[in-house]
């Protein structure tokens, strides 16, 4: 193996030198100059993320174990905006006093789950898969207990780590049945062996459900809103964005590699999960007045629309996926922003806590206002395309009835979302949340969602190009 | 023998892992728990798989459940009983149990297995070695790298969480 | 064809009056636009008059009056052979109409520039006059049914303008509300009669459905609807829309309240012209009616026969003035309906017809001349009641000769205009329907009996207390009186039956001696009659009142049929019908739409439970979820 | 390869430790036990993995390893799991699971 | 820049413009002025479209241009009009602008409430240009969403439940219709070949008779929702009543054309078997619907209320006239699309200037404003003229033409159905008539009323310019009635073609 090759492999490469830069950093940095290390890790990640940009090869490595794609870029470049945009939304929650002597963990932690995200991304195999998996979910439950003087936070961690841990070992004894039934923990080997008996059934469904957990599907999403609520918001905007996006994304790619043998046996499946996850969670969302707690329901439900475009198991499916996530990022982070702006500023974290705020706070109530509309798939935001070519996508398989009911869900969702636009706009207040400024990196932050937000619908050329690329990976 | 030490090793299995579950008094639990982990590893042993086996006794039998003696002795009164399993969870709990081990013992029956007929690998410690650190298919330097990630983030976050908060002197 | 071009204007004139004195009379002072409106009127007047005299007399007929378009556009073409036109369709009895509204509409306009002196809205009047008779001019000129209909809702909305003028008097609104509803109601009948027959012949022009003889109809005569042909249909319903504006019974019921309008608006709109509207249309879809539905004929006949018997009970009983009036006039109408629904076509057969357009003719100049006389009265003792009223004969010489011709030519006192109008449809009658006849002969001494009851209560008998002396109109208003009274004096000369006939040629006929003296008889009874028990104060009247008892009451009450409508309309319509809508949609649909957010809602809070926030139900709900999960889909494998 | 004993006899073993694991999540209050519950399921799946692996395809070692490796993650998790354990120990003064539901609804 | 392509985008640029200014004046000011140049360059639109069709260009659609947008979906921005849709246009300019000056004095967030209209316009506009249905949906959906800020933070009365009730349902209705999308675009080739949203090009193909049969219910369902179908309706006298004037202007006589155009422009243009075959069902509901929607306004006391179940009845005559598939008919439709939105627009206008003074819309509390507001109550009364079909205002011209057409129907159902809803002409006159008697004419009932002001002059400007849109098209509507019919034909002659099986 040549060491060249690795280049195929720089995103994971880089990170991990990222995380290790922030760590001599930490060391390097006086106990009164902490606060330099969150500009300093924030400019390094962003270095990171925009060279991951530059375009690389189609190529595996390790035996088939990595494999790395344009697609496979792509989506980690998402990631990697989206962490980047949490990172600047978390820079003055990091500032607090409380927090300065962790500001290194949090950024190790982060991009910790980052390169397992990355990897689990370009898993060849289930164990680099489930090693990227855990990467990605155990450092979080510390992230969640990042807010040690709350007990709800040490509750999120808690809650999370176990439900997690749950979650894993049915997956793994999933995965345990699939290599008993195929032989291999190979991808490409298991592709070819997979076919339609009990046991496999089984193996694949206890693999589900433990996917199911990432990605919050109902009925394995119960650790979803309480996590959300409890977690600082820097790490409840990462799990509902990253790690839920993430797990999408790999989702879709072993449905769509190592199980497109057994399509007619995962679409019913993935239908009634679909069902279910978008109607329970928007039910739920219905009367939450935590803002936070209810983004988490609002997220589940989304990830039910996700479903829509996995049943269409072709390259219409995954672009519509992909596209889906990268509007979903910077939406629920636009939203997740202004969350963490007035949480900040004031520390309100209800619904009716954001009475009256357009008068005082105009335009975080109207970024506010884009990002769930977006979030509710109300042209002219890109959250329209997103969940039209979701639409399109399970359409095109020939689910029109599930269609409809998605749309029915969406117009629930409208209602609650519309709820919080009511509290901003309508609702008077007699002491709402005063004026403030936000800091510059989370102005930034919510520049760039907004950026996004607008320019990710109307510019077909990013869908084509998500297009073309899952053309190049499913073919 | 190999018969007989199978059921005894899978009889200690089950019946420890029941009392690991159902006894009230934590660090019972504890060691009903080593000694599951210690029957694992003789089956390991039983199936030639040697250095699993030795894993299964340093790092699981050794590592976690001393982690675990030790927090328990952090958390608990060693006297404590527990009080019994609320009625509805556990109605639940067997239930699924029994369910879900109905379910998979049943499929496992009625699937065929196909014993691969490609020739059988040694295991030794040289295969072991070199397999750990190939790069080639059915070589894990990756993971094994990747997993040093792991650890190392999962110690920061326990650090994290552990470290005292320096503001906050009043818990504990 | 092309001479007659200028008739265009005739309607032109009164339009472009109504928005000139409409949009900027309130800048002017009242009476410019009152002025300009009665030069303009008085010009289309002229020119109406211009165009009679050369229709009619320029010229011999000998083939009989040609129908002339002088001018003709499209309005809206619905398709190629259906398209509403616009234009000018001169033939005898538009021509007729044209003098008629036009004499009377002038005379109404010079009129109320006495009448309404000082009244505030003066202009706003004047403007609603000028649409009116645009409207009217609109209507009689129409080159099509749809012209025609058109034309038709605009004199309906601009009597409904002219009923509620007084628009602060609560009384003057619901009778202008009611006046329009009421026609509404029948002008949907028009309408449908319309849609019938344009389906079944493909058009709406008058030329090609009146033409003798025409073959539009071949289709017609198998198409039917619950066992009644689609043209008697179709004439039926549209006889309908007649009746409404005509006021034939049972839809007489607006006209007596419509005298809540100003009075020259009574003589002009619900005396002269707009309720003669009905009887012209069923006149100009004569021969389509004829031949193509006698059915239909048959029920105009009883119709107006009804009506006319009907309406000359109540007004024995009435002691508003206008009300008596406007009885009058509905059972006048009854004798133009019936006239055509006794008529035959062609020549002498069509007598009926003949009779029926000379009627029209004659009663529009004696019933417009009976309200503006009304309205000098009402001008001077400032009541409508005849009880408040008596020996104004002193006070007021002019309104009293001239009320007293109006009441002898409508008595059918030879040779005033009435005599010779009325016997021409007895004996229209008599040829064709003895019981109409019978009906008609009674009506013909009751006509003369109400009318002459009012003429003794209101100028003879003794001197009621007046506010102040009652003296006689200024000029302006007594012109027109007695221009009217002449013109009822010796209209009864002209030669319809040369001039008007069904089939436009003309026809001798002669005094029908055997119906004309019975009928003069029978009309001096009645004002003989009338002279004994009104003329001087006396306790008769009071005392028959009483011995007929409820037969009075009845009567009085105009047989309760405002009651039978109120009670339609507020309580079904209002109580049965859109009330119980209105809840049902609250309560039902709209219900059921706020029902399903509340059920959603009530779902929510019910499974909230199921976040319980137990880290152990959750862990179950996933073990469960996926077992479920698996159980169906092996189960869906084996 | 065991003379003698059926793959099925393994499997059912290890499934059985499997939901007893399930089980003992379910309805332990402690959340130690829990923990515990989660080694016992995680120990049956490396017995699953390392009997597929010798008894069907012994000609490579992915079971093997696979085992291997989720041992490892089992200490790293188990060890989070504990530092978050004895965290809610000093926020709640014991680690019972039923108090640990201020986050709900 | 293609002119209808400019209709778009000068919204648009007011709204940013908008967001310059500070103030009610300056909003009011660029508002009036962009809309004012909408006005114009809808004008120049009607006058080039008509000297178009003079010179004899005899395409289905005019001033077409397409850009290919997302390649891989075959997703074109492909606008083009014919005579109907520059009509749709020009009733909107003309409401849109009349708008703007009925809300000249809202002093409350002035800004924010400029942007939300003409934002809602923006999307009527897209809408209506547009002939690629993913354009067209999404130009439907910017359209409702406005709506909810408008009526809930403008609003009056229940204005939060009215405006929730109100965007639910309406987007429960763009449900269907994407489904019904979905379908049609999936179905557009049936013999193979790209897939595409192209209305023109779905309409060169006839779909699967089966799928025509499963997907014309939810597309025309779907429009019909914002079209007022019966029972689908009552999120409009809600919204109606909770609305600010401009809004229920905008909403009323623009926003629910959305629903009929769409009907036929979208749902039996391209499935014209479904629609003969199923129209029966929707001929039975629009016909409850007209005469329901009248009876129901009977009863009300509210004056937005009454305008909104007539809306309702007024709509429904709107899609009946549709589903009759003929020539006069929908000519007839598109004519009272119109009528209807310019004379509701009005009423609507008037109603809000009205409560400005009175502060009530309970036609009980109100009586003898003619006396007081002389010019307002006139304009209410030709308003009210038109409503109940009076000739020379523009609502005898569509009634008439929808009766007409719907009575040459060959078919005996047909014809007994348009005698019932033409019996809706008498009904409109009873709660036309009521209203106008309680409220204009009559005594003053509130000595608080004694001394109203009339109207400025910014209220006579946004009456003013829908009385003389309503005249003009009642007075001559010849020119209008024939550049829709002209436009009808290939649609009619799909219909015809289209032998129900």
């Amino acid at each position: 193996m040549d060491l060249g090759q690795f280049i195929l492999m720089r995103q994971e490469l880089l990170l991990t030198l990222a995380a290790v830069v922030v760590l001599i950093a930490e060391i390097a940095t006086s106990e009164k100059n902490k606060a330099r290390l969150v500009p300093f890790s924030i400019g390094l990640f962003a270095l990171v993320t925009i060279i991951g940009f530059i375009p690389g090869q189609e190529g595996t490595l390790f035996g088939g174990s990595y494999q790395s794609s344009p697609l496979t870029m792509f989506m980690k470049n998402i990631l990697n905006m989206a962490v980047l945009i949490i990172f600047l939304q978390a820079e003055g929650w990091l500032r607090k006093e409380e927090n300065l002597d962790k500001i290194s963990e949090y950024f190790i932690l982060t991009i910790a789950t980052l390169i397992g995200m990355n990897f689990m991304i370009s898993a060849g195999d289930f164990l680099i898969f489930y090693i990227g998996l855990e990467t990605a979910t155990i450092p979080i439950a510390g992230l969640a207990a990042f807010d040690k003087y709350k007990s709800q936070s040490a509750e999120a961690g808690i809650k999370l780590i176990l439900s997690s841990a749950l979650s894993s070992g049915i997956l793994l004894f999933g995965l345990s049945l699939l290599y008993g039934a195929t032989g291999s923990i190979y991808f490409a080997d298991i592709a070819g062996k997979v076919a339609p008996n009990a046991l496999i059934a089984l193996g694949f469904i206890f693999f589900v459900s433990g996917m199911g957990f990432k990605i919050s599907l109902v009925p394995f999403h119960f650790w979803t809103a309480d996590v959300y609520e409890g977690a600082p918001i820097g790490v409840t905007s990462y799990l509902s964005v990253v790690s839920k996006g993430a797990a999408a994304f790999i989702f879709t790619i072993i449905l769509f590699t190592v199980f497109k043998n057994i399509v007619d046996m995962w679409q019913p499946l993935i239908y009634t999960l679909a069902v279910f996850t978008m109607t329970l969670a928007n039910l739920f969302a219905l009367r939450q007045d935590n803002i936070k707690r209810f983004l988490a329901f609002s997220s589940i439900a989304q990830a039910g629309f996700i479903l829509l475009g996995v049943l269409n198991a072709g390259e219409l499916g995954m672009t519509s996926v992909v596209y889906f996530v990268l509007v979903y990022v910077f939406t629920n982070l636009g939203a997740f922003g202004v969350v963490a702006a007035v949480h900040n500023a004031s520390g309100v974290e209800t619904i009716s806590g954001y009475n009256g705020l357009y008068k005082t706070n105009p335009k975080l109530s109207l970024l506010m206002t884009l990002s769930l509309f977006s979030l509710a798939g109300i042209p002219p935001v890109a959250g329209f395309f997103g969940k039209f070519f979701l639409f399109t996508a399970a359409a095109g398989a020939g689910y029109y009835i599930l269609v409809l009911i998605a749309v029915l869900n969406a117009t629930i969702s409208l209602y609650y979302y519309l709820r919080v636009v009511k509290a901003m706009f309508i609702d008077q207040n007699e002491q709402p949340i005063p004026t403030f400024r936000s800091s510059n990196a989370m102005r930034l932050a919510l520049v760039m969602c907004v950026a996004g937000v607008f320019i990710i619908g109307f510019a077909s050329g990013i869908f084509e190009y998500i297009r073309t690329i899952s053309q190049l990976f499913l073919n | 023998m190999n018969v007989f030490l199978f059921y005894l090793f899978s009889g200690i299995i089950l019946i420890c892992s029941l009392l690991t579950i159902t006894t009230r008094k934590i660090l019972r639990a504890a060691v009903y728990l080593l000694c599951v982990l210690l029957a694992t590893a003789g089956l390991y042993f039983m199936l030639n798989y040697q250095f699993m086996a030795a894993v299964q006794l340093t790092l699981y039998a050794g590592g976690i459940v001393v982690l675990i003696i030790f927090s328990i002795l952090l958390t608990s009164h060693i006297s404590h009983r527990f009080k019994h399993p609320d009625l509805v969870k556990l109605i639940m709990g067997v239930s699924t149990a029994v369910v879900g081990a109905g379910l998979v013992i049943a499929t496992l029956l009625s699937h065929s297995f196909q014993a691969g007929s490609a020739p059988e690998l040694p295991v030794d410690m040289t295969v072991i070695g070199t397999q750990l650190l190939s790069t080639e298919k059915n070589g894990y330097v990756l993971p094994f790298e990747l997993i040093s990630i792991l650890l190392l983030a999962a110690m920061i976050a326990a650090i994290v969480i552990a470290k005292k908060d320096k503001n906050k002197n009043s818990e504990i | 064809m092309t001479g007659y071009a200028y008739t265009i204007l005739i309607p032109m004139i009164p339009l472009v009056m109504f928005l000139v004195t409409g949009l900027l009379g309130m800048k002017w002072k009242p009476i410019v636009s009152g002025l300009l409106g009665t030069i303009g009127m008085g010009t289309s007047w002229v020119l109406s008059l211009i165009t009679a005299g050369s229709y009619f007399f320029g010229g011999h007929h000998a083939e009989g009056f040609q129908t002339i378009i002088p001018f003709e556009t499209t309005w809206l073409r619905f398709t190629e052979t259906l398209h509403i036109n616009i234009g000018v369709l001169l033939d005898p009895i538009s021509v007729m109409m044209l003098v008629v509204i036009t004499t009377i509409s002038f005379m109404v306009h010079l009129y109320s520039l006495g009448y309404m002196k000082g009244e505030k809205g003066f202009a706003r009047f004047y403007a609603f006059l000028s649409l009116f008779t645009f409207s009217m001019l609109g209507l009689v000129i129409a080159t099509n049914i749809f012209q025609m209909y058109i034309f038709w809702e605009l004199v309906g909305v601009s009597s409904f303008l002219l009923i509620g003028f007084y628009y602060t008097k609560p009384s003057a609104v619901a009778a202008s509300k009611k006046a329009f509803i009421v026609t509404r109601f029948a002008d949907l009948g028009f309408l449908i009669g319309i849609l019938i027959l344009s389906f079944v012949t493909g058009t709406f022009d008058f030329g090609k459905l009146t033409e003798p003889g025409t073959a539009i109809f071949g289709s017609a005569a198998s198409m039917s609807f619950m066992g009644i042909s689609a043209l008697t249909w179709a004439m039926t319903l549209i006889f309908i829309g007649g009746a409404g504006k005509s006021a034939m019974f049972p839809l007489h019921i607006w006209l007596p309240d419509a005298m809540e309008g100003p009075t020259p608006v009574s003589a002009l709109i619900h005396a002269a012209t707009m309720v003669v509207a009905g009887v012209f249309l069923v006149a100009r879809m004569f021969p389509v009616i004829h031949f193509q539905a006698p059915d239909a004929q048959e029920i105009i006949g009883y119709v107006g026969g009804f009506t006319s018997l009907f309406a000359a009970v109540i007004a024995i009983t009435q002691y508003d003035i206008k009300r008596v009036l406007a009885f009058s006039t509905l059972s006048q109408l009854g004798y133009m309906m019936l006239a055509l629904g006794v008529s035959g076509y062609g020549g002498e057969e069509g007598l009926g017809y003949m009779a029926s357009m000379f009627h029209l003719f004659t009663h529009a100049m004696f019933k417009a001349l009976l309200f503006l006389g009304a309205g000098s009265i009402i001008h001077a003792v400032h009541s409508n009641y005849m009880y408040d009223m008596g020996g104004l004969r002193k006070y007021l010489p002019i309104t009293h000769i001239t009320f007293l011709i109006a009441c002898l030519t409508i008595a059918g006192v030879p040779p005033l205009s009435g005599f010779f109008s009325k016997d021409e449809i007895l004996v229209a009658a008599l040829h064709h329907n003895k019981l109409l006849f019978a009906v008609e002969f009674l009506v013909a001494g009751l006509t003369a009996f109400y009318m002459f009851r009012l003429y003794f209560s209101v100028f003879w008998g003794k001197d009621r207390h007046y506010h102040h002396t009652p003296h006689e109109s200024p000029l302006t208003m007594s012109i027109p009186l007695m221009f009217l009274a002449v013109a009822s004096v010796f209209a009864g000369f002209l030669p319809f039956h040369h001039l008007v006939t069904s089939d436009k040629m003309g026809f001798d006929t002669e005094m029908h001696m055997a119906v004309a003296a019975p009928s003069v008889l029978i009309g001096l009874f009645g004002i003989a009659m009338a002279w004994i028990l009104y003329k001087k104060e006396s306790a008769v009247p009071e005392k028959l009142a009483q011995r007929w008892g409820i037969l009075y009451t009845a009567t009085y009450n105009k047989f309760y049929f405002d009651e039978i409508y109120l009670f339609v309309t507020k309580k079904i319509i209002f109580n049965y019908i859109s009330r119980p809508i209105a809840w049902f949609d609250r309560h039902i649909i709209d219900g059921f739409m706020v029902g399903i957010g509340l059920v959603t809602e009530k779902i929510a809070y019910q499974i909230k439970g199921m976040q319980s926030g137990q880290l152990q139900h959750y862990a179950f709900m996933f073990v469960a979820g996926t077992l479920a999960l698996a159980l169906s889909l092996v189960y869906f494998l084996m | 390869m065991i003379q003698g004993i059926p793959l099925e006899h393994f499997l059912i073993v290890s499934t059985i430790m499997f939901f007893i694991g399930v089980c003992g999540f379910i309805i332990r209050r402690n959340l130690i036990t829990m923990l515990m519950a989660i080694e016992l399921i995680l120990n049956s799946v490396n017995i699953n993995f390392v009997v597929f692996n010798r008894y069907l395809y012994p000609d490579q070692l992915q079971g093997h390893f696979f085992s291997l490796f989720i041992v490892g993650i089992a200490a790293a998790e188990a060890s989070v799991a504990i530092a978050l354990i004895i965290n809610i120990y000093r926020k709640l003064q014991n680690i019972d699971v039923e108090n640990v539901n201020e986050l709900r609804f | 820049m293609n002119i209808l392509t400019s209709l778009v985008v000068i919204p648009i640029l007011t709204i940013i413009a908008i967001l310059f200014t500070k103030g009610l004046k300056g909003a009011r000011l660029v508002s009036a002025i962009g809309m004012g140049v909408q006005l114009l360059v809808t004008a120049v639109l009607l006058f080039s479209y008509l000297g178009l069709r003079k010179a004899g260009v005899t395409d289905e659609m005019v001033f077409t241009a397409d850009y290919t947008w997302f390649k891989s979906l075959n997703i074109h921005y492909f606008i083009g009009v014919d005579g109907i849709a520059v009509a749709m246009l020009c009733l909107t300019s003309i409401v849109v602008f009349a708008g703007i000056f009925a809300s000249w004095e809202m002093e409350y967030l002035s800004r924010e409430f400029f942007i939300s209209l003409i934002l809602l316009a923006t999307g009527v506009y897209g809408f209506f240009i547009s002939l690629d249905l993913f354009t067209m949906f999404l130009f439907y959906e910017l359209a409702v969403i406005p709506m909810y800020l408008l009526i809930g933070v403008w609003g009056s009365g229940p204005k939060e439940s009215s405006a929730m009730k109100l965007t639910l349902m309406l987007m429960g209705g763009s449900a269907l219709l994407m489904v019904g999308i979905f379908g049609i675009y999936y179905n557009s080739a049936p013999d193979g070949g790209p897939l595409t949203f192209n209305i023109l090009e779905i309409a060169k193909i006839q779909m699967p008779v089966e799928a025509q049969r499963f997907f014309f219910p939810f597309t025309f369902v779907g429009f019909g929702i914002l079209g007022a179908l019966f029972p689908f309706h009552t999120w409009s006298p809600d919204g109606h009543a909770s609305a600010p004037t401009a809004v229920s202007m905008l909403h009323a006589g623009v926003l629910m054309k959305l629903g009929g155009y769409g009907c036929f422009r979208v749902a039996m243009f391209l499935m014209p078997e479904a629609a003969q075959e199923m129209a029966w069902i929707f001929i039975i509901l629009t016909t409850i619907s007209v005469v329901y929607g009248a009876f129901g306004a009977i009863w009300q006391t509210d004056l937005k209320f009454i305008n909104a179940y007539s809306s309702v009845s007024h709509c429904g005559l709107v899609i009946f006239a549709l589903l009759m598939m003929n020539e006069t008919g929908m000519d007839g439709a598109i004519l009272q699309m119109i009528s209807h939105g310019l004379m509701t627009a009005l009423f609507f206008a008037l109603i809000g200037m009205i409560y400005g003074r009175t502060h009530t819309r309970d036609v009980t509390k109100m009586g003898g404003l003619m006396k007081v507001i002389p010019f307002l109550a006139v304009v209410y009364m030709i308003a009210g003229f038109a409503s109940l079909g009076l000739p020379g205002l523009s609502g005898f011209v569509a009634e008439m033409t929808v009766f007409v057409g719907a009575f040459q129907h060959q078919d005996m159902f047909h014809r007994v159905v348009t005698v019932v809803v033409a019996s809706s002409i008498v009904i409109t006159a009873v709660y036309i008539l009521r209203v106008v008697g309680m409220i204009l004419l009559g005594p003053i009932k509130d000595s608080h009323h004694e001394h109203l002001e009339d109207a400025k002059w910014f209220e006579k400007l946004s009456t003013v310019t829908l009385v003389l849109a309503v005249a003009a098209i009642g007075i001559a509507p010849l020119w209008l009635s024939d550049t829709i019919i002209s436009s009808l034909k290939p649609i009619v002659e799909r219909l015809a073609m289209a032998i129900p099986f």
